[in-house]
């Protein structure tokens, strides 16, 4: 697969290599998790063969929200207002729709201030990729509760969190969104592969990624922290994605041992089975799922829910293949002659 | 005296009077969701389509049903479409509000009112026409369901039969209200004719009001400003609408989405060159109209004051990280919810320093219907040439009302982008100045940088764009030094503003030594105040504003008045602030007189500020 | 020369040179997130309690951990507490920055850095003192985990050793941060002690800056305007507190949270008088202390320039439906995100004008530490009295530096709830008033109605507010009359307001033409500024406003001065357009110097634009 | 039971008649749901002998957000912004917790615009009754679609909705609500029953209304029409709620046929059981009536969800039993002695 492909030779398909994939040096604490998911995001996209400027990122206010300056340092991005991102990123898209969108948030940012904005984005199912890594706290205001706080939990300074904590993949699903994936920072595998199926999905596609605050929330018994994920990660599925050219050689698996999901772009994201089978197309399953999870307190891990078929915010619009910002004033005036024609329906 | 039988003797007869022609003006007093607006602008137009000026205003109530709404026609051979105090023909067809109508009437008005209402009439220096509106309609064969509705084409056609309006012309004017559907046509108008021969056979005219065709609409048409707002951005080129409805602005993004279908597809493939999204409020409005003015999209919003109070923290980030978009503000009356059925221009210093920190956004004011539609396309200009958002104010009055206006005119320049790259530009400009292009470097010296856009591929254009400190190469600074030299620059931008901002429109009259200077929809009292005021001998100048930055016509014509009255729609005199703001050393030259109740300014109100302040 | 050894000749000795006694600043340069800032509070504090006048000025980046930080200490027996231009001493424990920091220095200044520092130093005329960090933490026997923390101890001693800081009072410092802890407080001074120790044997000095101890600070406190603000706060009677992290208003709320416990539990019950929500948002924090207003609670928020900026709707509601409530901006530089964690005065034009339609805030500018204790509570008094939102506008040098300021004192007034009914109180007005009571009536003609709170159980009590039109009696209306006189009523708030705000502070000098204006935190600078003038010949009169709206004596000052010099920390001289607006006929008299860069203003800056100005 | 009890003599045990419950007459349209929604606030607060001086009413903005003047006369009320009425509230309940607190709001006031504060009201399970009059449009403005109105919904100027309607029982739910329950404008006899159970719920209760908008939307085949509702509710269950001092007669009720829902204040909420069971204290089980009736657009009603256990928030500050508002100076000023206590801790 890509991977062995391209790794040999030290560029992609693109032709490029991982250093044209790079952003700033990053300014967060070691050790935070935000930092793994930027690199993760590198890794993704160079062996995706995505080329930088075909790329756009998006942020709102936070530590999280800083990331993008530290990967695709040759893609456009906006680093916006708290909580504000999904208006700017879903105006933004309008403007070339060939592009990738990828949209990085923080739990404050998702599911406190922004939570209107983040929910009517899903709703009208923006097609791109949007990771909330979530801590739990405000980092960059120094350690107050966020809305993913756990009930009960208690931090210097702040007390104890009496509320209970909004669920962003919960949250996704009820907003019916067609992609919905939960994972970790502590394993950059599954958050690489779930990166790549994202960026592949035609539509909008939440992962919310706990990423632990090292300096003001890495509690050991808090689901937010690296020991917590370490110790009790819950993966759904072990998942593997493999792009639209290459094709899956089946003896590479045992008989009913996976499941294929084929992405719209004829891409295909595998999930191979563990304990129990679970098949991420069902939304009542999915539902079940999560409440489960939240109710007992698991990390459950993976792809969470996926629906290939809905249509996309931009094809609800019927919009030329060619960039809408490209236009000429040919295009974007309408001719002398209307003008009386206008005139003449005003009466 | 009791109402239902019309009175023969005892009513003053005009017989006597000199008649008044295309001078005065009609008051529809009605309920709102009766469906009378069909009613209404029908007679407005048969009168515009009379060749008579005309211009009619709505009073209605903040609610969708049952409450009191007044349409008010002004006929005016002189052409002035202001606001008058009192009414010289009222059609009562709301028994609530009927003893008010009485009142509001002139000695010689005429009332026109169903003849089963059964209150007293308190006055006999007036005129009235009972009609029997429930008998013709039982005459019409109307289905029931429609009968409420049609009852309002019986007041059109008695009005019609006894103040003398073309039977023929009330017909073009349904033609086009029910786009040729002949049955809506003719249902309609038989009601409106059967009521017409009803009032010529039982009615004795014994007022003064008379209509006569004239050609004084030539070249006119009727519209209203948010139409007008919204086909002025489509020949604007405008490619992104984020919208959330709110009185009085919802019908501007609406007509986007009516004409943008029918204007705005491309020829070969058809598809639509613009997308329009309903958002979920105004910080989503404003969020996505930003975002698609970065990425090179003609973008705008368009709000009242509630939603511009939720853009200031976006328009901010866009002042400052210098975004070009346009946001139409359709002023109603505020603070907060206020009165959102009525007009004022109210939020013009919180629009010009919207959001914290130090900002200053450039403002139009369209002060007609053919401006709406020319401010339409010109803050695409604006706002791309000087990178900022651009604020439009425009008011309910205008907005809402149907006027009758010049026709539109085709724009008469190409579009202006401002400072794009693409990749060859780019490429040029990189060969040009040794490889050296930042976002946000000055480099003709007016303030304004460079921009790419996303989608542009070549490898150095990209950059990060932040409302957080940044360099001129668009690098995230926290040095005082690059703070400083960046916003400063950023204000230049406002002084390069006054080269492209609309100049005012000066008005003077021989001997005058009184300026008055105003904006927007208060116009046309203001120009009616002024031959008011020079028929008593009191000779005005007028300075119309049309847009902030100010430019120097204004400060030389504050200078060239001893005495400058600027008349707004507000409480607190903004223009005046303002002016006092940019022009301190003329300050002592201004007075203000504003006033906000919710309903245009008539000429009268002008007038008499203006020589009680002489007279002081 | 290499780092590493320190040289004994060719440096410049000081032994000729007359020592420098009390009036020097040294800048500590580390790395944020290193736990820097208890060192560099200790210098403080020890210096503080040696009696010594001293600031700190903390200069920190919008992140959590690895970047430049610096913290200067000014040390000025003559008790100037601004902001000076170059560094004395700098201790600089960043290499990142090192160089830069040896720019930065006097000649005849001092270095004291790490000897395992590389990089060459490019000066001759400074004195350096390299410091056995390393191996001075390693003989010490702190765990492995705390030793980059404590590594900071090392240069608090051997600093102290240097100028002569009393030990002992060193010793005060850390028994006060650490709450007494023992174990923490020898694990650190041990350091100090040892490094004071090495420091001894093996440099010897060569600089002239010397310590002594003096009683200057007799009566004072340290204190950071945010904590004192929250305190006040208290004494003010908060009962809630909507807030929304932001930086640097955190702080104050956070504040609330640590004292209210201590300070605000009913001494029966034991339970809590108040009650403090961190909202989702801005706008819910907001929202929420609105609802606490109207409730009857003393009600605040506290937030920064883009929290300020998504209130505006809401503070349009208060001020129209007149509920008392304080908002507590605690300025940074903006637009937009900005430079979150640098000090500005920039939203004062916004704040005042905000919210669509007319409105006026009334806004209080503390200019020092005691008295964002005092305006804490003042707030309270005026919003209630008035019935009208309240802005306090501090900023981020004044919110989160430590201050020498004077005691906090005891109110010296009443809490001043204004007019409000509880059941006995309405019945009283209704027997009086004939039954007459009104929500929104003018009952004494200040414009300040009576305001009843819901639980208040007398059945005549209750009213709906809303932000909609509405009479005197708080009926929905859309009648013009009653918008216009309800609207010209809460005006007249306004100006009843002069007759409650604090007066502005007055200074003259002998023989002063020219007059200097500022507000809030620019005090300290400005008053050094008026010396070094005065010094040069120049003496200068001094008004420092203090309350929004202006009261009588500002416009007399500005009369009594041919030229008024309005210095201000934003970009467009927001304080100088503010007067110009209400005193028009002062604004030829009135010039402005503004900068913002994000740092607190030096009087050098002041003195130069004074100067530069008359010599012109 | 009161009904009954009271209705013989023409006032109730607060010793108030209907006339004391009335409001303002309404300027909505004829036909309205919302008038209706209305009349039966006034005929439940009539019937639990609610003191008119101990409710506070709030609103948003809209057709609905008016109602509040045409009910409860004798209460104060706030009618606040669009979209922002929840935390409007939360603060103005603080003032004298004794009170009781209701608030209406339209579906775009809450699902729309006020999204995100409704959510975050709802997860501090702050106690009052809300009420989203829900239409589909919105109405004030003249019949845009609302963020409720259902996909592919055609409306007269509007066009055709593209997106997902919000759900806002789910939307409840999954914010953790302890109380969560749908009715019809149609069908006054629930809707007064649940708003008395919910006046009686010691945390939020959510009431989602389908109130037919006959203006803007009253299309036959729409969830959000009153011929839909009158051919397609499904309710859950019959639903009586029984005060606290009047004692269930269980001959009243045939074995097993009923289930008691026992309030914090000892009042009952009695279903009577329909065709199949419904425990509404089972969380999972709301979650799956939920998802099933949105993908088969069932308009199911009754009591969705119910946790009488949740502490409110109010119960998570520990405040004196009187009323805040009350409070004077003596106990809101600390005394002068404790001056020099601060002091010294300034250093
Ligand atoms: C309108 C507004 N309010 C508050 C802030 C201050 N602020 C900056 S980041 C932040 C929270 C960040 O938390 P989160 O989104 O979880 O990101 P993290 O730092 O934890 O990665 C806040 C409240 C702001 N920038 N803008
Ligand atoms: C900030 C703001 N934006 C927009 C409006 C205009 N507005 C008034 S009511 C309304 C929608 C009402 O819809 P809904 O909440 O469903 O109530 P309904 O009228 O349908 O009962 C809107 C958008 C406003 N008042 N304030
Ligand atoms: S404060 Fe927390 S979230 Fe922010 S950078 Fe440090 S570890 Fe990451
Ligand atoms: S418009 Fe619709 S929602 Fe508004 S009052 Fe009329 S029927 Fe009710
Ligand atoms: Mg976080
Ligand atoms: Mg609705």
């Amino acid at each position: 697969m890509t991977d062995q492909a391209t790794t040999s030779k030290n560029v992609n398909l693109a032709g490029l290599s991982r250093n044209d994939y790079r952003g700033l040096p990053s300014t967060l604490c070691q050790g935070c998790g935000h930092n793994s998911i930027a690199s993760q995001i590198v890794a993704a996209c160079y062996e995706l063969d995505l080329v930088p400027e075909d790329v756009i990122k998006f942020s709102g206010i936070g530590c999280s929200s800083k990331s993008p300056t530290y990967f695709l340092n040759r893609s456009f991005g906006f680093n916006g207002l708290h909580g504000r991102m999904p208006s700017l990123a879903l105006g933004a898209l309008f403007g070339d729709v060939t592009m990738h969108g990828i949209g990085v948030s923080g739990d404050g940012d998702t599911a406190s201030i922004g939570l209107g904005q983040f929910k009517h984005l899903v709703r009208r199912n923006m097609p791109m990729v949007y990771i909330v890594e979530n801590n739990g706290v405000y980092g960059l205001t120094k350690g107050q509760f966020s809305a993913t706080a756990e009930k009960g939990l208690e931090l210097k300074k702040q007390g104890i969190n009496p509320f209970l904590p909004v669920d962003i993949c919960l949250e996704a699903l009820v907003s019916n969104a067609t992609f919905v994936a939960r994972s970790f920072a502590g394993d950059p595998k599954q958050v690489k592969e779930l990166l790549k199926a994202a960026f592949h999905h035609n539509g909008i596609a939440i992962l919310d990624i706990i990423s632990p605050c090292v300096t003001f929330h890495n509690l050991e018994d808090s689901i937010h922290s690296y020991t917590f994920g370490k110790d009790h990660e819950a993966p759904l599925h072990e998942i593997s994605f493999i792009p639209p050219r290459d094709e899956i050689t089946i003896e590479d698996f045992e008989e009913g041992t996976v499941r294929e999901v084929e992405m719209h772009d004829g891409s295909v994201v595998l999930l191979k089975k563990l304990e129990n089978d679970y098949d991420p197309t069902d939304r009542s399953q999915a539902f079940r799922v999560l409440e489960e999870a939240q109710r007992n307190n698991w990390l459950i891990t993976g792809l969470v829910y996926v629906n290939t078929q809905m249509p996309s915010m931009i094809e609800t619009y019927d919009l030329p293949a060619t960039a809408l910002n490209r236009m000429t004033e040919s295009q974007l005036r309408p001719t002398r002659e209307s003008m009386d024609m206008v005139n003449s329906m005003m009466f | 005296m009791a109402l239902g039988q019309q009175p023969t003797t005892d009513q003053p007869s005009s017989s006597d009077q000199t008649p008044i022609i295309n001078d005065f003006c009609i008051t529809f007093s009605t309920i709102n969701g009766s469906g009378s607006a069909t009613a209404n602008t029908t007679v407005l137009r048969a009168l515009f389509r009379m060749g008579i000026p005309v211009s009619g205003k709505n009073i209605f109530p903040s609610n969708i049903q049952g409450l009191p709404t007044w349409y008010t026609i002004r006929v005016s051979k002189d052409g002035y479409l202001g606001r008058v105090e009192q009414d010289d023909i009222v059609v009562a067809m709301n028994p609530a509000t009927f003893t008010r109508e009485i009142q509001n009437l002139k000695p010689g008005g005429v009332l026109l009112h169903p003849d089963d209402f059964r209150s007293e009439i308190t006055r006999d220096d007036i005129i009235t026409y009972p009609m029997p509106v429930k008998k013709l309609i039982k005459e019409s064969d109307t289905p029931t369901n429609l009968r409420d509705y049609v009852a309002n084409m019986v007041y059109v056609g008695v009005l019609a039969q006894m103040i003398g309006i073309d039977l023929d012309k009330i017909y073009m004017a349904l033609d086009f209200h029910f786009k040729g559907k002949k049955k809506a046509i003719d249902s309609n108008y038989n009601i409106i004719t059967a009521a017409a021969d009803w009032a010529k056979t039982n009615l004795t005219k014994t007022d003064v009001y008379r209509l006569e065709p004239m050609n004084a609409t030539e070249g006119m048409i009727m519209a209203d400003g948010n139409t007008a707002g919204a086909l002025g951005s489509i020949y604007g080129g405008v490619q992104f609408a984020g919208w959330y409805p709110i009185t009085p602005a919802s019908s501007l993004a609406e007509a986007l989405n009516e004409y943008l279908p029918q204007l705005r597809c491309d020829p070969e493939t058809g598809k639509a060159t613009y997308v329009v999204v309903q958002a979920e409020d105004e910080l989503a409005a404003i969020g996505m109209a930003v975002g698609a003015g970065f990425s090179g999209l003609r973008s705008m919003t368009s709000t009242s004051g509630p939603g511009l109070s939720l853009m200031a923290e976006y328009l901010g980030l866009a002042y400052y990280a210098e975004v070009p978009v346009v946001v139409w503000d359709v002023q109603r009356v505020g603070p907060s919810t206020g009165l959102p059925t009525r007009t004022a221009q109210g939020d013009i210093l919180f629009g010009h320093f919207i959001s914290h920190g130090d900002t200053n956004l450039p403002i139009l004011f369209p002060g007609s219907v053919e401006e709406c539609f020319e401010f339409g396309w010109r803050a695409f200009d604006l706002a791309e040439r000087l990178q900022t958002p651009v604020l439009v104010m425009s008011d309910l009055d205008l907005g809402m009302n149907q006027w009758m206006t010049k026709r539109f005119e085709y724009p008469d320049t190409h579009l202006d982008r401002g400072k794009i790259l693409w990749e060859e530009d780019l490429q040029k400009m990189l060969d040009e100045r040794a490889g050296d292009y930042g976002r946000y470097l000055d480099v003709d010296g007016d303030g304004i940088p460079y921009r790419t856009l996303p989608g542009n591929r070549h490898p150095k254009s990209a950059y990060f764009a932040r409302g957080t400190g940044h360099d001129e190469y668009g690098r995230y600074s926290e040095e005082p030094g690059v703070w400083e030299r960046v916003f400063t620059r950023i204000d230049k931008k406002y002084k390069t503003a006054r080269k492209y901002v609309p100049r005012p429109i000066v008005n003077n009259m021989e001997g005058a030594s009184i300026g008055i200077i105003a904006a927007g929809s208060a116009d046309p009292a203001v120009e009616e105040a002024r031959d008011l005021l020079a028929a008593e001998g009191i000779p005005t100048d007028y300075l119309r504003i049309r847009a902030v930055p100010f430019t120097d016509e204004i400060k030389e014509f504050i200078d060239r008045h001893e005495c400058n009255f600027v008349i707004e729609l507000n409480r607190d005199g903004q223009i005046k602030k303002l002016l006092t703001l940019y022009h301190p050393e003329q300050a002592p030259r201004l007075r203000y007189a504003a006033k906000m109740d919710g309903l245009p300014l008539t000429a009268h109100w002008i007038q008499s500020q203006i020589k009680c302040n002489e007279e002081k």
